[in-house]
């Protein structure tokens, strides 16, 4: 690759500045309640500079460090995931009119223009899964005025936690496709690329100096580096078939005593899309608004057909999660719904650990 | 705006109530906008989301054939048995009540491969009403279509519904009509007992076959193992299956069945697609 | 004439309780003029209407049943009422007061605070509505809140039973982006285990749910409660966690009274 | 109308108070010969269940003695843990309790006025009702309660069993734009109070002096909410700890509740006596809106407790205003806590009057023993002494609705929240 140019860390405001003056609400990681969270930006001095994160089945701890970077904390608990499918909103509003018809109002509007700086390969990856989702056959329109609306900057990352194995996956950490402007990060200021028209335009106006081939070779052997350090990895061989043939496996159980069937792995998990409907009336029974919110396969209400939850137990419930993200996704989205990011371990409440149970499922030899 | 906006019901008008049993009614449905029934086609076995206001949607097949499509007039079908939240409410609307309405959804039957081949429906309880429809589409494209079978299992006798439909098509010609209840009455002439019980009666030549089956997911799969076991093909089976479904357009995510959303790669499904699954805890 | 008053009729009754649940009628705002439009308001004893046996619609019951007069009136409650619903922890599942169940505590209990003890006729436990009559719907929640009651009475207007909601905290904690209190900090969350409907508002606050909407569907108690010994909570103090708003829901109850016995055969080992 | 008249009026259940209570009156020969407020809310051992609890839990426990005035029962609890484990809460700290205070007092004395009080006045027997003719009054008092609402709601989450505050300060300090959404609310509200107060003073009440004891807290720099020391219009000044040597509770025979009297002698807490005993604190535009009214304070006048009411609001929008304007999120929201054995006393302010707690710790920081005087169970006696006078002062010729309707007036002016008092008053009691 040519060597990209090169934004001394100083200038990085500048970005920010254009990306406002374009009309952008800028989103950055911002800390937040113990966690980096992506949160509106107006001064490149929020980032969060120096901060690492230590993570580990059900444990998230910052870390403050005396290094000048603003990138150098490995994913928080949100990913694009709430930017561009709400946890919670209204698809459209009915109203009962004083002759007895039923007007529907449609509830999409003008998305606001944003742009995320600060966004990790493995979220990338699972945003276009998203949008395989949502955009296919009958496209979502809040799902795809959002998405219109959304500038995205990458910055590869040089700091994976024990819980990230996107390097396994093919995701990260280093980003190659899906976003608009991306950036290696160095002590002393970041690489720039350009992944879209948009960017190709941004990156024209920024304040950048030539790069430096050398130092631009040891941002890119940072992010190696990066992946060579994680150590999780998920069962080789094809999980779909090897998952559901093992459905009556003993391990569903033991993790079932385990599994609060909380649905925080589902929540934070950058692919899940399972969502319920809902209809909020007003008490004067004239207008209802008809809302969807995140749901979860750990929830009752998932499986449920009339006076019966399918899923009643946790092990069928824990059971549905495994075999859809790492199984059936692959018949239905061409792989698997797991982009290695990790979140799913580190966020359970008791540190349940997806890539050990899917070891523990599919990689024993089977007793004949 | 149907087309921007997938999850934005349309408005219709219940035209006609017409009281089936004290738990099941049909409502005959007309959208209120001519547009909108201009642009409206469906196939037999598909579905609709039927939106009370204030209450909630639900997933109710079209009873209602594609004749009913040919004129301007298009009135939509749903037989709907009352057994929860919205369906017990929706069973109370009258003539001249507006409701919402969106659709169609999924797949339905596979009418081309029924195509010059005899075809046996095979329906339990409220399973007849996905069913009828694609009756009422071989009656009339009658001549297309081989030797054919209706078979009805209900637990009550009491439940069973469109009696008289049932002895019209019995006296269509190459046309056979079983009927089963699991209690009858001193008036019951037909089986008593199970459906698959009834199987073993049907004209059954396999080799130029296809079954389709609605109804409890026990009732399919004794079924469809009843009637491989007579010689058909899996492969010319098909069943029409019901998961829980908010979107009915394949985002919610509700009706997974393994690697299917029941609401576009089905509902009516190829045996051997689910017959792995069907029966599986938990699936 | 006037022309008959065709709007259904509702009562409010209070038991034992701290009136926090009757609140979600008067905090309504403007919606509780707009409520009373669509229905007749018969007994509601904060809001000046006096009349308990008045034959109504829908009767919603907040607090727990103490006394033998409470045996009685809630009788007479559910005689006159065609659809009952009860409202809060006290009376879905005896709130806070039926810490007295516990250890059949209440006659000491008594005994210390009144002078004249023989006077006071309360039953030794409190008890939830359900245990003596028909209830036909509950919302749980220390104390429910507007959203939840407005849900309820508008389906109920609408012809139609309300939806159960029994969904963990901790579902309605991520739709809200709270940070996990424990994951990020060790807080012995209740969450895991608990209904939502709060809208998740200890984690918001940074602290750890305390389990006031009562058990979630499902709830793995066991598990929760070696996570918090996990976090170095002792036997005691997680019966505490699990003893408290929601002592009597059976979940809660099992889980308090599992803990609380760990922590007696520790004591005796130490001894 | 014949003096020999028997009346014997029962208010099974007493209206528009918080709780339910019951009130008998029998009069013979023109006499009273037997007047008893009885509240008949069964008792639930608060003070019992706190015992073997951990500090932590005290807040979230006393909130439950009562869904309308919870705030009260946290800061009143926290205040004395804190003195029992020697903790000092910051400045910001204090000044957000106030805060966080306010906006109970705002939504409970809004409450009060308009869905309880105001109806006696313009004779409705329910605000509901109410509503039909006065719709703008009714939907002022909704707007008000709202806004007190949406203030604890900023500290707690929500306005009942908020659950933001602990020893120490809070859990969270709200963030900046949501207090400051809240400004612009508070400064319109303040021409609502304003008008409120003006009307309220312009009511007809009855004149109905008589003399009584009234106590409440007192600081030497503001109107008295959560800190100072305890006056007594007759003199007297006390810290907390001092409590026993006056104060002292007692299950009188010929009643069904525990009374407490001060020095022997039935006293008033509340709006009233706050207002008595600190009139001169008022901030200047509170102090101008009384003057236009005409009416002084003290008073001895029972019936201008909605006027003080309406008058707290008012203060409590003003002193809400300044301390959202000058908000500023702090270093931290809480000071850290070491648990240790100890003594400790609170009181505090509560929209109904004086709240005095005192709690008994061990070395974890468990709770070994709970007091807790609500001020309920303080007016009780005063209520009774005051029925008996104002219905002399009526005429007991009165048909028995009007005699119904001044007793009932009479008793509102306490704003009595019965499941407060609960804990201490029995039940049942036959003789
Ligand atoms: C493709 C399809 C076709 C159907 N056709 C018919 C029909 O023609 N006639 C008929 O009477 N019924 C039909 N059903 C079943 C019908 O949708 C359910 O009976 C109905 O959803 C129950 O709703 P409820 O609110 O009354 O029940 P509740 O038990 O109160 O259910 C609550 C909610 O759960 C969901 N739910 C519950 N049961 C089902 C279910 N079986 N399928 C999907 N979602 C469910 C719905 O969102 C429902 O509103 C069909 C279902 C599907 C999936
Ligand atoms: S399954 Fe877990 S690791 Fe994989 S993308 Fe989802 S949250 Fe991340
Ligand atoms: S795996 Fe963990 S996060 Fe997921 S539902 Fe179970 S306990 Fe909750
Ligand atoms: S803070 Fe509590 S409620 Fe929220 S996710 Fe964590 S455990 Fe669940």
């Amino acid at each position: 690759m040519e060597t990209p140019a090169f934004l001394p860390a100083d200038r990085l405001q500048a970005l920010l500045e254009l990306l406002t003056d374009d009309g952008y609400r800028c989103v950055g990681p911002r800390i937040r309640d113990g966690a980096v969270l992506y949160q509106t930006l107006d001064d490149a001095d929020q980032l969060p500079r120096g901060v690492q994160v230590q993570q580990s089945p059900g444990r998230y701890r910052l870390e403050q460090t005396d290094s000048p970077r603003r990138f150098a904390w490995a994913n928080g608990p949100q990913a694009l995931k709430p930017l561009t499918f709400a946890p919670h909103e209204e698809l459209w509003v009915g109203e009962l009119q004083a002759d007895g018809s039923l007007i529907f109002h449609d509830a999409v509007r003008q998305a606001e223009p944003v742009a995320v700086i600060g966004v990790r390969a493995c979220d990338l990856a699972a945003l276009s899964l998203q949008e395989q989702h949502f955009l296919q056959a009958a496209p979502d329109p809040y799902f795809r005025e959002r998405r219109r609306q959304l500038l995205l900057i990458a910055v590869h990352c040089t700091h994976p936690s024990d819980t990230c194995f996107c390097a396994h996956t093919g995701d990260g950490p280093e980003a190659r496709t899906g976003f608009d402007l991306s950036l290696y990060e160095t002590d002393t200021g970041y690489f720039v690329t350009a992944g879209s028209p948009a960017g190709e335009r941004l990156l024209a106006r920024l304040p950048l100096e030539p790069g430096d081939a050398g130092r631009f070779d040891t941002a890119c052997d940072e992010v190696h580096a990066a992946a060579a350090r994680q150590t999780r990895d998920l069962p080789t061989g094809n999980l779909q078939a090897d998952l559901f043939a093992r459905l009556d496996h003993p391990r569903w159980q033991e993790v079932a005593e385990r599994c609060l069937s909380c649905g925080n792995c589902t929540q934070v998990c950058p692919t899940c899309f399972c969502h319920s409907e809902q209809e909020v009336p007003d008490i004067s029974g004239t207008r209802s608004s008809h809302q969807r919110q995140w749901d979860s396969c750990f929830s009752p209400g998932h499986s449920y057909i009339h006076g019966i939850t399918l899923r009643q137990d946790t092990a069928s419930r824990y059971r549905q999660w495994l075999t859809h993200k790492f199984g059936s996704w692959h018949s239905q989205y061409g792989r698997s719904g797991c982009v290695g990011c990790g979140r799913c371990i580190a966020w359970c409440p008791v540190g349940i650990d997806p890539t050990e149970e899917l070891h523990a499922i599919c990689t024993e030899v089977k007793a004949t | 705006m149907n087309t921007v906006n997938p999850y934005l019901p349309m408005e219709a008008e219940v035209v006609e109530r017409i009281q089936e049993t004290p738990t099941i009614v049909t409502l005959r449905l007309r959208l209120t906008c001519a547009d909108a029934r201009h642009r409206f086609y469906c196939a037999p076995g598909q579905f609709n989301m039927l939106y009370l206001h204030g209450v909630g949607e639900v997933p109710i097949s079209i009873k209602s054939g594609p004749q009913h499509f040919l004129d301007q007039t298009l009135l939509l079908d749903h037989t709907i048995r009352a057994v929860g939240r919205v369906t017990r409410a929706l069973v109370r609307l009258q003539p001249g009540d507006r409701l919402g309405v969106r659709g169609p959804y999924g797949r339905g039957w596979p009418l081309d491969k029924a195509h010059g081949k005899d075809v046996h429906i095979i329906t339990g309880g409220l399973g007849c009403a996905p069913a009828v429809s694609v009756v009422h589409e071989l009656m009339r494209q009658r001549s297309q279509y081989g030797h054919i079978s209706v078979v009805q299992g209900v637990k009550h006798c009491d439940d069973l519904i469109w009696r008289e439909q049932y002895e019209h098509w019995a006296k269509q010609p190459d046309t056979q009509v079983l009927l089963a209840a699991d209690q009858p009455d001193a008036r019951w002439r037909w089986h008593t007992g199970m459906v698959t019980g009834l199987l073993d009666q049907l004209t059954l030549a396999p080799h130029r076959s296809l079954a389709m089956l609605c109804g409890p997911e026990p009732m399919m799969r004794a079924s469809a193992e009843r009637l491989i076991e007579l010689g058909l093909s899996p492969d010319n089976i098909w069943l029409s299956m019901e998961r829980n479904m908010q979107c009915a357009v394949g985002h919610c995510g509700h009706c997974q069945f393994g690697a299917d959303f029941v609401c576009k790669d089905g509902p009516v499904f190829n045996y051997p697609a689910v017959r792995e699954l069907l029966g599986t805890r938990g699936f | 004439m006037k022309a008959p008053d065709l709007r259904p009729s509702i009562a409010v009754h209070k038991f034992s309780s701290c009136d926090g649940c009757q609140l979600a009628f008067l905090n309504l705002g403007e919606d509780l003029l707009a409520l009373t439009q669509r229905v007749r308001i018969r007994h509601f004893l904060e809001a000046g209407l006096d009349d308990p046996d008045a034959e109504v619609d829908i009767a919603f019951v907040e607090g727990s049943l103490s006394t033998p007069d409470e045996i009685a009136r809630i009788r007479r409650v559910r005689a006159s009422a065609r659809y009952l619903v009860s409202i809060g922890a006290c009376a879905t599942a005896g709130g806070l007061q039926a810490l007295r169940n516990l250890d059949d505590t209440h006659d000491a209990w008594r005994d210390a605070i009144y002078a004249s003890p023989e006077f006071i006729a309360t039953l030794a436990h409190a008890r939830p509505i359900a245990d003596e009559v028909r209830v036909d719907f509950e919302l749980w929640g220390c104390p429910i809140n507007s959203r939840q009651l407005l849900a309820a009475v508008s389906a109920l207007l609408a012809g139609v039973p309300p939806i159960d909601q029994r969904d963990k905290v901790c579902l309605e904690c991520k739709r809200t982006q709270q940070v996990c209190v424990m994951v990020t900090e060790g807080k012995p969350c209740l969450g895991p285990v608990t209904r939502t409907g709060c809208g998740a508002l200890c984690p918001a606050f940074g602290r750890d749910c305390y389990g006031c909407y009562g058990p979630a569907d499902n709830p793995n108690t066991a598990s929760l409660a070696r996570r918090f010994a996990g976090l170095g909570l002792l036997p005691d103090a997680i019966a505490r966690r699990f003893l408290m708003i929601n002592s009597a829901a059976p979940a809660f109850h099992e889980a308090g009274l599992i803990a609380r016995s760990q922590g007696e055969s520790q004591g005796e080992s130490d001894e | 109308m014949s003096d020999t008249r028997r009346i014997r009026i029962d208010v099974p259940a007493l209206t528009r108070v918080e709780g339910e209570g019951s009130l008998k009156l029998r009069i013979e020969e023109g006499r009273i010969e037997q007047l008893q407020l009885s509240i008949f809310e069964p008792p639930r051992y608060f003070e019992k269940f706190l015992e073997g609890r951990s500090w932590r839990e005290v807040p979230d426990i006393v909130a439950r003695i009562c869904g309308i005035c919870p705030v009260a029962y946290q800061m009143s609890a926290v205040q004395a843990l804190e003195q029992a484990f020697g903790v000092t809460p910051s400045p910001w700290v204090q000044r957000m309790r106030r805060l966080f205070y306010c906006g109970e007092w705002l939504q409970s004395h809004a409450l009060h006025i308009h869905l309880l009080a105001l109806p006696d006045y313009l004779g409705f027997d329910s605000a509901i009702a109410m509503a039909q003719d006065y719709p703008e009054a009714v939907q002022r008092g909704l707007r008000l309660q709202a806004l007190g609402n949406d203030l604890i709601r900023l500290f707690g989450g929500r306005s009942v069993h908020p659950v933001g505050a602990r020893v120490g300060g809070f859990h969270h300090a709200p963030a900046a734009d949501r207090v400051a959404a809240l400004i612009p609310r508070l400064e319109a509200a303040r021409q609502d109070a304003f008008e409120l107060t003006q009307w309220c003073a312009g009511l007809p009440m009855p004149e109905d002096s008589e003399t009584f004891i009234s106590v409440a807290l007192r600081h030497p720099d503001d109107y008295a909410l959560c800190s100072g020391r305890l006056m007594s219009s007759s003199g007297l000044s006390l810290s907390a700890d001092e409590w026993d040597q006056h104060f002292r509770e007692f299950h009188a025979p010929h009643s069904t509740a525990l009374w407490a009297l001060l020095d022997e002698q039935p006293y008033l807490v509340g709006p009233l006596a706050r207002l008595n005993l600190n009139s001169d604190h008022l901030p200047p535009p509170v102090a101008d809106s009384l003057a236009r009214t005409g009416i002084r304070f003290p008073s001895s006048n029972m019936f201008h407790s909605m006027l003080a009411r309406a008058l707290e609001i008012e203060l409590a929008l003003h002193d809400a205003l300044a301390l959202c304007r000058e908000y500023h999120l702090p270093e931290r929201s809480h000071e850290p806590v070491t648990p240790k054995a100890g003594v400790g006393y609170g009181m505090t302010e509560a929209p109904r009057g004086l709240l005095w707690h005192r709690y008994e710790t061990d070395d974890d920081g468990c709770i070994r023993s709970a007091r807790i005087v609500p001020p309920t169970s303080q007016n009780q006696a005063r209520i009774e002494q005051n029925l008996a006078a104002s219905l002399k002062r009526f005429g007991l010729e009165h048909d028995d609705d009007a005699l119904r309707l001044h007793c009932e007036k009479v008793i509102r002016n306490y704003d009595p929240c019965i499941s407060c008092a609960t804990h201490f008053l029995t039940l049942d009691v036959t003789r």
